[in-house]
């Protein structure tokens, strides 16, 4: 294992250090517990956002931290979820008396310690809504699992229920938007490569010069299959199928259309990726009205993709195209 | 022997030993059918517990157990943290002021934390999960409590939650990270099995030395 | 080899193609010879920035055409750099009267080929000056080398120039602020695995589990020597060091601080070293004013990173801080 | 034999086959002090050539070398376009409207088209680059050229180059991309160097054929 790391130890806490230096116009970041506040939280009579999870995702969360986006972010250690004594001071740091919202992926850790969190807040005082992102057409069977992850649709989630927040709209509706999202946003991923966990030391799965796991998660798990190796337009298909299938999106439709890298793959694969699904987006009557290219939520050094697609309706691209302001997304300001 | 709370004191200072021990194995059996932390993730904890310990000496076995939930709950993260912090903080909850544990209070104690992990995680036996420890644990615990030997129920509760966890090898996983694998979490070892499995026995040590000199 | 492609030798041409179609809104890409245009080209009376490369280092360069930036980039086949019958239509489309500068990485191939288009496209009217970058201090000896590299400093060179050309300043002061941030900047760069070229199918260079390459240039090649691996603090510190030795800042100036990752490094370790390498100015006095981290200058899917240090005046933070708008870098509008 | 049209194109052909059968060959020594796409751009180019003579088909040696340097400039990219299309340019100058290329006007057009290498990459004999394979088979075309038979020009010409190209394994590279190596650069052979001696070799293999059937 070659990492630019200290001491396994220390990742979370010097990388999530030197994104404070780095971005201290936008963030604060508080060591111990670990969270990373927008510098100007609360903002008055705004809805806030909280989301977290396990470290290893940059730039999900903390790089999404900022005007129109989220108001805090609760950095785990490396594909651990927070803990409550985290995500409940940054809870409480953000309302503004608005009511916050926590925006947490459909993973039973962060699921669990969220709630935790959620119910001691609420305790406190602060009005509290969950919502719960889960994305992930890999996880087919949720019956018989916990249920769909939450992968690339979280920063679509996080981008269209802030602008909603910094508009000025309620706590209910922020909720609402936020899981609107949610029910319109479908992705799938695949692994070229495992990463590896630095505590772990060792790649998170063992994968042959041949092989591709398809349907993995964002946390260095295994995916649901693998196959032999194939090029970059038999791997857009098999990924962008059944997203569309379980979206359900229509000739004459609108989408963002969203390809995610995990992390070790290079830009210009990406855009091989986009192309072949702008292609069978656009031979299906469906109009890319929107898009994203680029690595935000990622698995450490995993090289991969996730491709994400998003019906869009006026509303929903409005929110998305009004100003952000964070270190990993910005335009508009 | 007395189940007090030199004992109590004793098992979590041998949890932590054994979470140490038995960090990289762990970790192993989560990067099969999970994400390679678990290992990690309860080595952290149980640090947090020792660190807790030294700063401020429980009085109860009961106070021991609530202290070590509190160190999980805010140190492990993942799904292991609640659900360890749920068992434990139920355990002692169980266990109330006793100074004192005997083999009905610790057979009640442990169904209680077995109680708490069904809560929060909605884990049925056979799922895959930590469960399967424990609720073999609890079965035999409650039967051997009959007989009045605090340390019978420990080694009972301790050996049928290593045969629970090995039992997990050839399920497939329904709760947890591991579900998503679908069949292909079949023939793997759940983590938290293991390490309930582990923290069990470590109860058991730790009877054995507060029989003897510590 | 496992690439998210579907032929070597059509790399480049896909992953334009998808590039086009994901930021239509920003730039025409013209397919055949290949060339990417700011979709406003040519913008009257402002001075036109072109620059060009190898492919492989993307975002560089395609990703920084765009208002404030380049009106732009001519991406040769992957590490070698394009033809002239390539930047010589890319040049003439973007000149609006006011004349073209090259933004020239020093490479022989980069140098040699734009010298050729100049001397055309000069031939057709245009009047055309050369920006040569090389800001890459792991070349020691330039006497008896082609000399220094152009790495990460191409950036920042493209960001400031840009937008002293948008801000409408002519050729010769445009060209002039390009050769101060040239002057003013200095870059090193480690791997810590070697890059797999599409078509050569092997990696660049072999590189043991313990072992670094330092002073690695952006084209996959090795570097100046190889030692035992180090931790994040320590590889820093050797990459700071030449750098702010050559550059000779004091204690009192001000500086951007630009950490790079070279494409398989995830941010989290880029973060790492930020830390420490704004510890270090810091400790000396230097005022770290403006930061940049992230994958900008890359050679495909290696892991290691750069470390950029610009000497920051008024004028070179105004610049820096005007609004740009590109696919790759985006602020203030 | 003589090098007429016929032979200037043949060598072109053979060429485009010889950049392809060591197409990786080159790019492994590219890839040892470069940055291992030497052979690849070759052959990019000759394909590109071959399609050119396809197109338009030229009606003299000089025409053809003209045709081939516009090619090359316009496929190779790297260092070696600029230098090869100039090489090929300066001979295509040099050789004129000629239907024939005597042995005299072959060294000359050989000696052109070294000088346009060095004009352009302004590298010096020892530097480790294509200039140490061009410089001992222009020197060895002009000693061969007094006997006249241009056939002996090129022999002597492609043996000098592949000599030349040997040479440079022990040599530190001053020019181009393997210079940021230093010291590391010796202990391999200059890829455009090898390039060159192929292509030198190529125009005998062409000289051999035009003397036989085609
Ligand atoms: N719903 C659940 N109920 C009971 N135990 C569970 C549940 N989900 C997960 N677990 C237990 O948690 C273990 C994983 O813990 P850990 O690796 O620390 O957390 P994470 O899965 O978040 O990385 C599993 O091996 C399993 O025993
Ligand atoms: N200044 C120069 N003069 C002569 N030949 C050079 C010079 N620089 C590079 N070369 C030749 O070019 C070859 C490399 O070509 P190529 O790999 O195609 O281009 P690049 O180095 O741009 O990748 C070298 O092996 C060397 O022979
Ligand atoms: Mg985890
Ligand atoms: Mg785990
Ligand atoms: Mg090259
Ligand atoms: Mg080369």
């Amino acid at each position: 294992m070659k990492k630019l790391i200290n001491d396994p130890q220390s990742v979370v806490d010097e990388s999530v250090e030197g994104f404070g230096l780095a971005h201290a116009d936008l963030v604060t970041v508080h060591a111990d517990p670990k969270y990373v506040l927008r510098t100007d939280a609360p903002v008055a009579g705004k809805v806030a956002l909280v989301s977290g999870g396990g470290s290893g995702h940059e730039p999900l969360h903390a790089g999404f931290v900022g005007l129109g986006m989220l108001d805090a972010a609760v950095p785990g250690a490396v594909f651990t979820s927070p803990t409550p004594d985290q995500i409940i001071p940054a809870t409480t740091a953000v309302d503004s008396g608005a009511g916050v919202i926590h925006i947490v992926k459909n993973y039973t850790g962060d699921v669990l310690n969220f709630e935790t969190a959620a119910e001691m807040a609420q305790a406190e005082g602060v009005h509290v809504r969950t919502v719960l992102v889960n994305d992930d057409v890999a996880v087919e069977d949720s019956l018989y699992t916990a249920g769909r992850r939450g992968v690339g649709g979280t920063v679509l989630v996080e981008k269209i229920a802030g602008a909603a927040a910094e508009r000025g709209d309620d706590l209910e509706t922020v909720l609402a938007v936020a899981e609107r999202v949610n029910r319109n946003v479908r992705s799938m991923g695949v692994a070229l490569s495992a990463c590896t966990v630095p505590h772990a030391g060792a790649p998170s799965f063992d994968l042959a010069d041949d092989e591709i796991e398809i349907g993995i998660g964002i946390h260095g798990e295994p995916g649901r299959h693998r196959i032999a190796m194939e090029n970059a337009d038999g791997i857009t298909d098999r990924l962008l199928q059944p997203v569309l299938e379980d979206l359900r999106v229509d000739s004459g439709e609108k989408v963002l259309l969203f390809v995610n890298g995990m992390g070790g793959t290079p830009q210009s694969e990406l855009y091989i990726v986009f192309r072949r699904a702008a292609q069978i987006l656009n031979d299906r009557g469906i109009t890319v009205q929107r898009s994203l290219v680029g690595n935000f939520v990622t698995s450490l050094e995993m090289q991969g993709c996730s491709i994400s697609v998003l019906r869009l309706d006026d509303e929903f691209t409005e929110l998305w195209d009004a100003p952000v302001h964070t270190a990993a997304l910005r335009w508009g300001i | 022997m007395a189940l007090d709370v030199t004992w109590a004191v004793q098992w979590l200072r041998l949890s932590a030993e054994a979470m140490a021990k038995h960090r990289s194995e762990l970790i192993e059996l989560d990067r099969a059918i999970g994400d390679s932390d678990h290992g990690e993730n309860m080595d952290r904890g149980f640090k947090a517990v020792l660190q807790k310990l030294a700063e401020s000496p429980p009085e109860t076995p009961g106070a021991a157990l609530k202290l070590a939930a509190m160190a999980l709950m805010s140190k492990v993260g993942g799904a292991a943290g609640p659900l360890y912090g749920t068992a434990y903080l139920r355990a002692a909850t169980a266990m109330g002021e006793a100074g004192e544990i005997d083999a009905q209070l610790l057979s009640e104690a442990l169904t209680a934390a077995r109680d708490g992990v069904v809560a929060r995680g909605k884990a049925e036996p056979g799922d895959k999960t930590m469960v399967d420890a424990w609720t073999p644990a609890v079965d035999a615990a409650r039967k051997a409590a009959a007989d009045g030997d605090p340390a019978a129920v420990l080694e009972a509760a301790a050996a049928a939650a290593e045969a629970g966890a090995v039992a997990t090898d050839p399920l497939v996983a329904r709760k947890g990270r591991a579900s998503y694998l679908g069949e292909r979490s079949a023939g793997h070892r759940d983590p938290g099995a293991a390490s309930t499995a582990l923290l069990l026995r470590a109860a058991v040590e730790a009877a054995d030395h507060a029989a003897g000199p510590l």
